[in-house]
């Protein structure tokens, strides 16, 4: 691209995002997540797992934190000191936000993280040199790195179980960042099928893997522009704003339960949580 | 390589595309490559087939009893992903961990690959013979079979096989169900398994039933509790109240988590009979007497849980009707645990919820291939007859008895009593190691078979259950073929006419078409709806409900203390591992327990305050000791445990069976008293007490918690709000 | 003095062409043909003979060899090329159902070896040729989708873009480079996106695109 | 007509200036005093006005150099940002102009140092041949002066460095 | 106080004095080279073995991404600092007593540098791709992310090596020419002949040489400041608690000078022994440097109370609970030893009777020089270990002994550069000695001359 073209589009070139961009046109992916509805089963996790090739690290690595789930359930107890949580624990599925506005992107030395014009946030495994600089700069720490060569390690795929790897999906080697990716390999067959029928792709014609599995139903996924899918919907009705940092509706509609997690940060989050209801009279 | 009953599945073959060996490269060699990697097409084409777009197969999970359907995505031939199908009324499309794990049962590097015969392979009609020659040698008598729950046509055959032997013994075990529980709703409602409707219930107050964790059906328990939850729904958001002594899956998510003193459940049931008849509920006369003394203050002297908390209870299950009062694991694991059924079976009755949320299963029309739920009791039942030395021969299917019994019924030395044990298995388990002869079948995505669920939350279903792609390995067999061939050793006229048991099965089912309604279509069009479906539907009347519970001769032993041993062992089932026959997938071991978050490994739950009394942190190596037995394992402090109670998962500790299985954690099966129902004579799981000691070892605890051991410090990261402060008519 | 002027003057030249053609440099690569290595197949097919033109009259340019093709269009065979990212080896059935017919060639060396590994029902275990790394998802429906069903182009151009002339091949031989950039080159165009509407977009430059 | 050269040692810089200025004053024939050369084993400015304004051009090379560092930085970096990959990062602008200046920066002294370095070489006429009269001596402690003139003048020339107690005066034909 | 340099050396005796260093150390010399050299060797093993192996074996996790490689690179980038302090700003501002110390000064400027470099290397995951980071016209089409701090690192520490090496050089030139005069033949007068470029030391060579010396100067320290400032960028420009700190810059040159004047003591008193350069590192400049030196631990001093206040009073709840976390949690020991060392040692240094004591100032330099050090790790590493997200906070991850192994290999690498460079080049620069020596007597002649006037 040259100097000439650079000046030509200079406008282009200067915008920022979310806050006073151009928005996103065909897609925009994004999630909301119930979390009165997720009980915490662990299903979607072990689902990213088969979906998305990820290592078995073991429990010696597993001790040492270098753990691979994507997808990790969260376990809370509430803070007050009961002696007993007797309303339960509270359960929360973390993965990666995918940010309008990502921290770890503008950190990377090569650029092997951008934000993509269907809103997500991409890692381009073969492009990385695992300078590990996103994950520093990650706020929820959901970006996993390969500590260690893992397809040659016996436990996390010995010969027979190298069959079950998804083609669709890489497979890393040592040195590389990993991270949720909305099962984007699922993202773009449905999103080629539907360009071939010149359309766009419909709600609920793809789910991530995770969202699948879910047995409550707690995960839904879909295009943020298509006002027909649900989780337009959910956000429209939880007027949760995706290029706000603080939502105007937390200062007077508090009988809503969408939020997003960290939001003052201005990483702009596209997964937007709703807040457990518990019953207050028993 | 391929079985003869494959060929006509040619799709099925693996073909070398985008081949794992070749995807491992991962971020390899980064440019363009030239003929180095070989392309493998098909000798011929398939409709189906076409590289670089996975296929879609339907089948049964075989990972637990629930039978849920599933949906295997296959691509060149190899079974990448199962997805849930939508067209089953148990998972509706949905699945569980446990499930998505299917896919390692298959290609699980630990598999057998031969029959093995006094540990040296053998060839498989050598095997077949050995059996042959055994089973003429012996009287129907002498030979017995244990086998897990069952159903379908493999049940058909096997007990063809039985009587082809004339034998009576069959043994239907399984070391984690809820017996106690079936034979209460028999006598409570005349049905084993009745439908329960949580997602018509405006209350559940469940009593130790993990329905979202490990409890009957979870998955579709689970899709139920969402519907459950929802505040637009018409009967409003439901209430759950979980009472049991250690917190589960279901009751970390419960608006309000009761400890209660173990054993005690039935006392409280009648308690809140009690209150709710001072509230002014209308209680039969009979019933009314019966717990006249149980007034609250006695019943939260013995159960620990406050008098306030019990009129609340009554209140709430007096406002939200119909409600759904739910007897499970942590209720029936008792002396008395039939007596703590039915007492909860009487409070449903009380409640009127009998016919509301509780509801008639509907009938199978052939009660042969209906399913056949196992039980504890069938294993002393049969480690009695083994240790008279009745029983020559053993056949062994679906259950790994040598791990899962207590130590204290001495089943592995009466095991060896028998003289032939043939054993039918997909890894070398504890069990097999003790076989004379060893069977290696199929896994479920290479074998057929029919299955009927137990527990059927609409109509009834016939599940099957078929190959997603080419066996992995030559030695393997199914059930079913293996049944056929031993069947054609007795009953050569009559089965000789199926040369595998795929004919067999079709034939079965095509016959009975008409019953399962595809009357109208020809047997090929209807076969192959059925192998595209997955499963049958099977048309038939709904069964009736009797409401019978009654209060009499319902009698509460007090709890006797034993002090040598003051803490009451709680086995837990966890989602996870429930029994460990899938003790040996990674995904698994790996996947976090969702309460403790720890992974690789057994751990002992004990509350803060008990623990703090012995002095015990986290991490301490701790030995846990019963009368009959003892472990060792890291101790995790655990809020959500009654302080006189310790809890340990079931399913670790295996001596054999896998690379990943082996030697992660710790048995405590074995630890467990003798002691049963008084009623059924099931194995009460939860009547072990033990006591704890420190070893002097501490270790970090492996966990996916961190320090802030499940605080948000101050931040809003899982947020909560109390039900009254939010609008959720409105909600998408 | 002035001689140093000079090199001032010629310094500054030198640094402005720099700049500007750094800041311009895209891959040194064009579509400049860059040959992969010869590849060894199990049976050595010939592609001029099925995908060749029919007689050297009919050749446009007398460039092409085309002593007797067959002129069958790449997608006869490669059948997944339209409908899957992976164009696909033509099952040997295929093969055999054409050649049962012709028995001209039936005693050919190179038709004796199909018709033995038909016989021994084993698939003849080709190498690819065109192999891009593990990462890269290069997706042949959407190509032929845009390219020869939406936009109409001849379908030898089309595939003939990425794969060179397999008319003039025998066994089919890397003749593009295949790089990155390379591809970038020919995304960044703007092309129609159909025969009609005079709309034009150029390819997608996101890296998930073709990454995964 | 033949050149001759002639290299006068001296023992301090005060011999040596005098030296020089009288070379300067007497106008000799055959003898050009740009010819001149003071060699010396430390800078020392103070012979600046007895040798007269000889020019220094340095600081030139250094204000090119540096400016087309910048520039080069700048635009080889927003052109490469703006090419057909660019691809949005945290929501910044796709050419952000705080990073690129810094990179403009850096490349603005870089372009200055190496340019300026360029430009000693080029007017200090590094590297160079060792010139015909050269006397390690000058390195260590005295300070010679190499004057280029036609054998005529070379007397008068010896003549006037030997007045000013010259330690060692070396001559030699040159071509 | 004593004169910085006696005003009678002869211009000769300095030549032979320094050219004997190039021929004669003594034997710790070879003392010094040998453990540089094993160090150097398990630094170079430990490398092999995480290559091969991959980053696991440094025992670094999620969400500890960052260890010992990161905090030494920023501590050899510091130690680079005073190099050019030494040699630009005192040259600008005419302190001549720099003369006989700048070079080596310079010299480890340059060797912290490439060190500093290594360190980059060994960090990366992936290693054998650290080309994908260069920004050069390549066949994928794809430039690296130039809004990357860490490309800017990348940039600006070209930039500083590249004119540090430079500026060593033509500050040479003089000293090569005198080398390649006065030393007897052989392969290393061959390669002064050629280094030295035909110096003769014409007028026109000084006039120029002047002028080019002082520009490249005043390139060198706004150079040197924005090489700090970037490196501290990395961390400012980051959004995580603890690191993103408005006064990281200031804060990260000072830190630099601070460290760079520590080393600069320790090599110039090993310098001093073992060339045997008593006559010229003399004690009345060794006073001035540790004098320098104890300024700027009062700077470093402040602005670390600044920093801290300002994270204080700031509403920012996360970099408070850091701040805690140093102070009270597992890392506590160390940021207690790096305020000790940082802080309070230096004290010492205000004590007349030190600042001339060898032992105790070789002491007090390797003290401080270990602060600095502990410094640049207690920024990086409290932060991971205490985010913004309560659920992956791990207290306890500690670097493993392959870490350990490559921080203790730097030294040896940097050892070895250094002690090679003295042996081979004139670790002091005789032609400006010659001036500094030139310029005192004619100064305290005049002196003396207006004194006989009266």
């Amino acid at each position: 691209m040259s100097v000439s073209n650079l000046l030509e589009n200079w406008s282009k070139v200067r915008h920022t995002h979310p806050v006073g961009d151009v928005p996103h046109e065909e897609y925009k992916w994004a999630m909301a997540i119930d979390l009165d509805a997720c009980t915490g089963c662990n299903a979607c996790s072990v689902a990213c797992y088969a979906e998305n090739n990820i290592a078995v690290v073991g429990k010696e690595k597993y001790a040492h934190g270098q753990a691979m789930h994507w997808m990790r359930i969260e376990r809370y107890w509430d803070e007050d000191e009961r002696e007993f949580p007797d309303q339960g624990a509270q359960f929360l599925p973390m993965m990666c936000q995918q940010c309008e506005a990502a921290p770890c992107e503008t950190v990377c030395p090569v650029g092997a993280t951008n934000h993509t014009a269907d809103g997500l946030n991409s890692q381009v495994y073969n492009r990385c040199v695992g300078s590990r600089y996103c994950s520093a700069n990650c706020p929820f720490k959901v970006r996993y790195f390969n500590w260690w060569d893992y397809p040659d390690q016996e436990n996390a795929w010995p010969d027979e179980m190298k069959q079950q790897l998804n083609p669709d999906v890489t497979v890393r080697t040592k040195g590389v960042m990993e991270k949720c990716t909305f099962c984007v390999q699922r993202l773009t067959a449905a999103k080629n099928m539907a360009r071939n029928e010149g359309r766009l792709v419909k709600d609920g014609e793809v789910q991530t893997a995770c969202q699948q599995a879910c047995p409550t139903n707690a995960i839904s996924f879909g295009n943020l522009v298509d006002a027909e899918s649900r989780v337009h919907k959910q956000w429209k009705q939880q007027q949760v704003e995706l290029a706000e940092d603080a939502q105007a509706k937390d200062e007077y509609f508090t009988d809503l339960r969408g939020y997003r997690i960290l939001e003052d940060l201005r990483a702009y989050p596209s997964v937007m949580y709703l807040e457990r209801v518990r019953e207050s009279a028993i | 390589m391929i079985e003869n009953n494959f060929n006509r599945r040619d799709f099925l073959k693996v073909l070398g595309w985008g081949g794992a060996a070749v995807t491992l490269s991962g971020c390899g060699f980064t440019s363009v490559q030239d003929g180095t990697e070989t392309v493998v097409s098909y000798v011929e084409p398939t409709e189906y087939a076409l590289p670089g777009i996975g296929v879609y197969f339907n089948s049964t999970c075989a990972q637990c009893d629930a039978g849920c359907s599933i949906t295997g995505r296959v691509r060149e031939g190899r079974a990448l992903k199962l997805e849930g199908n939508a067209a089953s009324s148990i998972n509706r499309g949905k699945m569980c961990g446990l499930g998505q794990a299917g896919v390692q049962a298959h290609y699980n590097p630990d598999r057998l690959r031969e029959p093995m015969f006094k540990g040296q392979p053998v060839a498989w009609d050598k095997a077949l013979g050995l059996i042959d020659e055994k089973v003429k040698t012996l009287k129907g008598d002498d030979v017995a079979f244990l086998t897990g729950g069952m159903s379908g046509h493999v049940k058909v055959l096997f007990k063809n096989y039985m009587d082809a032997l004339g034998s009576k013994n069959h043994y239907v075990y399984e070391a984690v169900s809820p017996s106690v529980v079936r034979a209460a709703n028999k006598k409570a409602y005349g049905v084993e398994a009745p439908r329960l409707r949580l997602d018509k219930a405006k209350a559940v107050v469940s009593f130790g039933a993990d329905f979202l964790g490990a409890w009957v059906s979870p998955v579709h328990f689970s899709q139920q509790y969402a519907q459950f939850r929802k505040g637009n729904r018409p009967e409003g958001r439901g209430v759950l109240v979980q009472i049991e002594p250690k917190m589960t899956l279901t009751g970390a998510n419960a608006d309000r988590w009761i400890p209660l003193r173990p054993g005690t459940d039935g006392v409280l049931a009648l308690g809140i009979i009690h209150a709710l008849a001072k509230n002014g509920l209308s209680v039969p006369a009979d019933v009314a007497a019966a717990v006249k003394d149980y007034a609250p203050e006695r019943v939260s002297q013995e159960t620990g849980v406050s008098v306030e908390q019990i009129g609340k209870l009554a209140a709430l299950l007096k406002t939200h009707t119909p409600s759904l009062v739910l007897a499970g694991d942590a209720a029936e694991g008792y002396q008395h645990g039939s007596q703590n059924a039915a007492a909860i079976a009487l409070l449903n009755r009380v409640l009127g919820n009998v016919g509301k949320t509780i509801e008639a299963p509907a009938n199978v029309p052939f009660p042969q291939i209906a399913a056949q739920g196992g039980n504890r009791a069938a294993l002393q039942a049969l480690n009695g007859k083994l240790a008279s030395g009745k029983v020559q021969m053993l056949f062994v299917h679906g259950a790994n008895p040598v791990y899962t019994a207590p130590l204290s019924l001495k089943f592995k030395e009466n095991l060896n009593k028998a003289t032939f044990k043939v054993v039918f298995a997909h890894y070398m388990d504890e069990t097999a190691l003790q076989a004379d002869l060893v069977l290696p079948l199929d896994s479920a995505l290479e074998d057929w078979a029919t299955a009927v669920p137990e527990y059927l939350p609409e109509g009834a279903q016939l599940n099957v259950q078929q190959p997603l792609m080419e066996k992995l390995h030559a030695g393997t067999r199914g059930t079913g073929d293996i049944l056929l061939a031993l069947l054609k050793q007795r009953r050569a006229n009559e089965y000789g006419k199926f040369d595998d048991f795929y004919a067999y099965l079709r034939n079965a089912v095509v016959s009975i078409k008409g019953a399962l309604g595809g009357g109208g279509k020809d047997e090929d069009t209807f076969w192959a709806e059925t192998l595209s479906e997955g499963l049958v539907k099977l048309p038939g009347s709904g069964g009736n409900l009797s409401s019978k519970a009654s209060a009499a001769g319902l009698h509460f032993p007090a709890v006797v203390e034993d002090a040598a041993y003051p803490l009451r062992l709680i086995p837990s089932v966890t989602a996870n591992m429930r029994d460990g026959r899938n003790a040996n997938q990674p995904w698994l071991q790996e996947s976090p327990d969702p309460l403790t978050t720890i992974v690789w490994d057994s751990w002992v739950e004990i509350h803060p305050k008990t623990a703090a009394k012995l002095g015990i942190v986290e991490g301490d190596i701790v030995e846990v000791a019963s009368k009959s037995g003892s472990i060792k394992a890291q101790a995790y402090l655990f809020p959500g445990i009654h302080p006189d109670a310790v809890s340990v998962p079931l399913g670790y500790g295996h001596e054999a069976m896998g690379r990943y299985a082996k030697g992660v954690g710790a048995n405590a099966f074995a630890m467990l008293d003798a002691v049963s129902d008084q009623e059924t004579g099931e194995l009460a799981m939860n009547e072990t007490r033990v006591k704890i000691g420190k070893t002097g070892q501490r270790i970090i605890v492996i966990k996916e918690e961190g320090v802030a051991g499940g605080k948000q410090a101050g931040k809003k990261i899982a947020a909560r709000l109390a039900s009254d402060k939010v609008d959720l008519s409105k909600e998408v | 003095m002035q001689s140093f002027f000079r090199s001032i003057i010629l310094l500054a030249g030198l640094f402005f062409y720099a700049s500007s053609h750094a800041a311009d440099a895209l891959p040194p690569l064009t579509t400049a043909d860059n040959l992969g290595p010869k590849v060894e197949q199990p049976i050595e097919f010939p592609h001029n003979r099925h995908a060749g033109l029919r007689d050297p009259a009919d050749a446009g340019d007398p460039s092409v060899p085309a002593k007797g093709g067959m002129e069958i269009n790449c997608m006869y065979c490669h059948t997944g090329a339209r409908r899957s990212a992976v164009a696909a080896i033509p099952p040997l059935q295929k093969c055999i159902g054409c050649h049962q017919t012709i028995n001209s060639v039936r005693e050919t060396p190179r038709i004796q070896k199909l018709f033995e590994y038909w016989e021994a029902k084993k698939a003849i275990p080709w190498k690819k040729v065109h192999d891009l790394p593990d990462f890269v998802r290069f997706n042949h429906e959407r190509h032929i989708q845009r390219f020869i069903f939406a936009q109409g182009k001849p379908v030898q151009e089309a595939c003939g873009y990425c794969h060179g002339d397999v008319r003039a091949m025998t066994v089919a031989r890397r003749s593009k480079p295949l790089s990155m950039g390379w591809c970038a080159t020919c995304h960044q165009k703007d092309h129609p996106v159909d025969a009609v509407s005079g709309k034009t977009s150029h390819g997608p430059n996101d890296c998930w695109q073709c990454h995964k | 007509m033949s050149q001759h050269h002639i290299l006068a040692l001296y023992n301090n810089f005060e011999e040596a200036e005098t030296a020089i200025a009288e070379l300067r004053a007497a106008d000799i024939k055959g003898f050009n005093f740009d010819d001149l050369t003071l060699k010396s084993p430390i800078e020392h400015h103070e012979v600046e006005e007895v040798l007269g304004n000889r020019p220094a051009n340095v600081q030139w090379f250094t204000l090119g150099g540096a400016l087309m560092g910048g520039l080069l930085g700048f635009f080889l970096i927003s052109g490469a940002q703006a090419n057909f990959y660019s691809q949005l990062k945290g929501g910044k602008p796709i050419v952000p102009l705080p990073p690129n200046f810094v990179l403009t920066y850096e490349m603005f002294i870089l372009g200055g140092v190496f340019i300026t370095v360029l430009g000693f070489l080029v007017c200090a006429g590094l590297p160079a041949k060792r010139s015909p009269l050269y006397s390690a001596k000058v390195s260590e402690d005295q300070v010679g002066i190499l004057v280029k003139a036609d054998a005529a003048a070379a007397p008068t020339l010896k003549g006037i460095f030997a007045k000013h107690q010259a330690i060692e005066i070396q001559e030699e034909a040159g071509k | 106080m004593g004169k910085d340099i006696r005003e009678d050396i002869s211009w000769a005796k300095i030549n032979e004095d320094v050219l004997r260093s190039l021929e004669s150390p003594r034997r710790l010399y070879w003392v010094i080279l040998l453990v540089a050299m094993l160090a150097f060797s398990v630094g170079i093993g430990c490398e092999v073995y995480q290559y091969n192996v991959g980053m696991g074996v440094a025992n670094l996790d999620n969400p500890h991404v960052w260890g010992l490689y990161i905090a030494t690179f920023i501590f050899w980038i510091g130690m680079s600092h005073s190099g050019t302090l030494l040699s630009a700003i005192l040259h600008l501002m005419h302190a001549d007593w720099r003369k006989p110390i700048y070079r080596f000064a310079e010299a480890m400027t340059t060797f912290s540098l490439m060190t500093a470099g290594l360190f980059v290397m060994v960090h990366l995951g992936r290693l054998w791709q650290f080309y994908y980071s260069l920004p050069y016209p390549n066949e994928r089409a794809l430039w690296p992310n130039f809004q990357s701090p860490l490309l800017w690192d990348a940039m600006a520490i070209f930039t500083y090596l590249s004119s540090s090496v430079i500026f060593l050089f033509i500050g040479m030139i003089p000293d090569l020419a005198i080398c390649r005069d006065h030393l007897h033949p052989g392969w290393r007068k061959k390669l002064y002949t050629l280094l030295a470029l035909g110096w003769e030391g014409t007028d026109r060579q000084w006039r120029n040489f002047r002028i080019t010396y002082l520009t490249v100067a005043c390139f060198l320290i706004p150079l040197a400041v924005s090489v700090h400032s970037i490196v501290a960028s990395d961390f400012a420009m980051s959004q995580q608690p603890g690191w993103h700190v408005t006064s990281f810059p200031p804060y990260f040159v000072a830190g630099a000078l601070y460290s760079g004047c520590a080393a600069i003591v320790t090599l110039f008193i090993i310098l001093r022994y073992v060339f045997k350069f008593e006559e010229y590192m003399t004690l009345p400049i060794l006073k001035k440097t540790v004098r320098l030196t104890f300024a700027i631990a009062m700077v470093w001093t402040y602005l670390n109370a600044v920093e801290f206040a300002a994270v204080w009073y700031s509403h920012d709840q996360a970099a408070k609970d850091v701040l805690i976390q140093k102070a009270t949690g597992p890392y506590a020991p160390f940021w207690w030893m790096m305020i000790f060392c940082g802080s309070v040692v230096p004290l010492t240094l205000a004590f007349k009777r030190f600042q001339t004591n060898i032992p105790v100032l070789f002491a007090v330099s390797l003290l401080l020089n270990l602060g600095m050090w502990l410094e640049r790790w207690m920024i990086v590493a409290p932060t991971f270990s205490h985010g913004y997200y309560p659920w992956t906070w791990d207290h306890n991850q500690w670097p493993s002994l392959i870490q350990w192994g490559m921080v203790f290999g730097s030294f040896g690498w940097f050892a070895l550069l250094f002690m090679v460079f003295c042996k081979v080049f004139p670790s002091v620069s005789m032609y400006e000695v010659k001036e500094m020596v030139y310029h005192r007597r004619l100064a305290s002649e005049s002196q003396a001359a207006a004194k006989g006037a009266h």
